[in-house]
């Protein structure tokens, strides 16, 4: 286990540690994110997924997402963990879990972290089918950042 | 020198993690210039620019020692 | 450890436990809510609360909750457990989790849950100060039920 | 008969958990009004009322063996 708010693991992620990380006696509420491996996307059926990250990077990142929040929710308190490598259907990719005094809040900064995640970590997804694997976020595909950075949200999942 | 990161499909092909430019001073336009005349085939411009773990603009300034990374649209989450 | 997708327990939740309930091949997200005694409410400091429930109608109550959300949110999958009893400054009284396919349903889903909670399902709350104590939900003060059943939210929190 | 039952605040101002009213039949609004009688303090209007575990209105009818239960306004979560 690892006492990191934002981390980047190989390991399986554990819940109830990342939870941990945000119980606080002033938190009436903590939202949890958790995303899975699933099965069926558009039709095709994921055998596996392989995460890939730029590490170091990836664990700054998520620790700015959680100063955005914390700026713009008060007595937030945000951890979030995302596992790479090889991942099975219904296996574990992130778990974000954020606190705050009164719930409508850890709603919304839980799934402002998820959004943020989505438009600026470095980790990359590869769907593995059975007849066929690619990269995914449209890498070779539609959507070129035309300020050189993402701005808004490219993916819809 | 400058090193240069590649992840996801970009590793795959340019065929490694990171290369090295020896060089002492470029703009991160001169670096993207430089790797989309190494390799052809690279999607330079679908991918956004961290120097030193931080995202940059095509102006910047990138000095010896500094790490480049080639950030393809993300899919993490 | 119980089986059960709608439970009312005496017994500390493990967050664990209620979201493998909800784990899915077909969930790409999964929403959990932790609801922690928080310590400070209006500037009053909380010692402990106590928690009374109906038990059998809580249980019928959130099932019934579980059956809405399977109704507006296709495809998902609930479980939620409800401590009662002596909970401690950050103990857990609550978890919801709601699995489905993509995540801004978990989000909307997990939320109406705990807004349907506090609407129709017979648990109270008595809070306990170093100076007092009283049991909480409006019951000897403003809000009486016009139509004899709840049917907007009375409490904001 | 017909039990009633109390919870919470309810319960301290009554004293117990359950009480039986020996008849057979009686509206909801029966029950409120003989608790009313009964319990001058009890604040019977706030409540809601279930028999059977279902919230139920005020013409219900409420028969021998069901089980009413007064519901003040819930604070769970």
């Amino acid at each position: 286990m690892s006492e990191k708010l934002f981390l980047i693991t190989e390991g399986e992620i554990s819940i109830q540690e990342v939870v941990d990380k945000v119980v606080h006696r002033n938190a009436g509420a903590i939202n949890t994110f958790i995303g899975t491996v699933r099965e069926l996307t558009k039709g095709k059926k994921t055998v596996y997924l392989k995460y890939d990250a730029y590490t170091s990077m990836a664990q700054k990142k998520l620790a700015q997402i959680g100063n955005e929040i914390q700026e713009r929710w008060p007595n937030s308190l945000v951890a979030i963990s995302h596992r790479i490598g090889h991942l099975d259907v219904t296996d574990i990719a992130v778990v974000i879990a954020v606190s705050t005094p009164h719930r409508a809040d850890s709603y919304e900064a839980s799934r402002y972290a998820i959004e943020r995640i989505k438009e600026i970590v470095p980790i990359w997804k590869k769907e593995h089918w059975a007849d066929g694997e690619k990269w995914m976020g449209d890498q070779l595909e539609k959507t070129p950042y035309p300020t050189g950075k993402p701005e808004e949200e490219h993916l819809n999942d | 020198m400058i090193k240069v990161l590649f992840f996801a499909e970009l590793e795959e092909i340019v065929g490694a993690r990171e290369l090295v430019i020896e060089k002492s001073e470029m703009t991160v336009k001169d670096v993207k210039e430089y790797l989309k005349s190494q390799f052809p085939n690279l999607p330079v411009d679908r991918a956004m620019i961290a120097v030193n773990e931080e995202y940059v603009e095509e102006t910047d300034i990138i000095k010896a020692n500094d790490t480049v990374a080639l950030i393809p649209p993300v899919s993490g989450g």
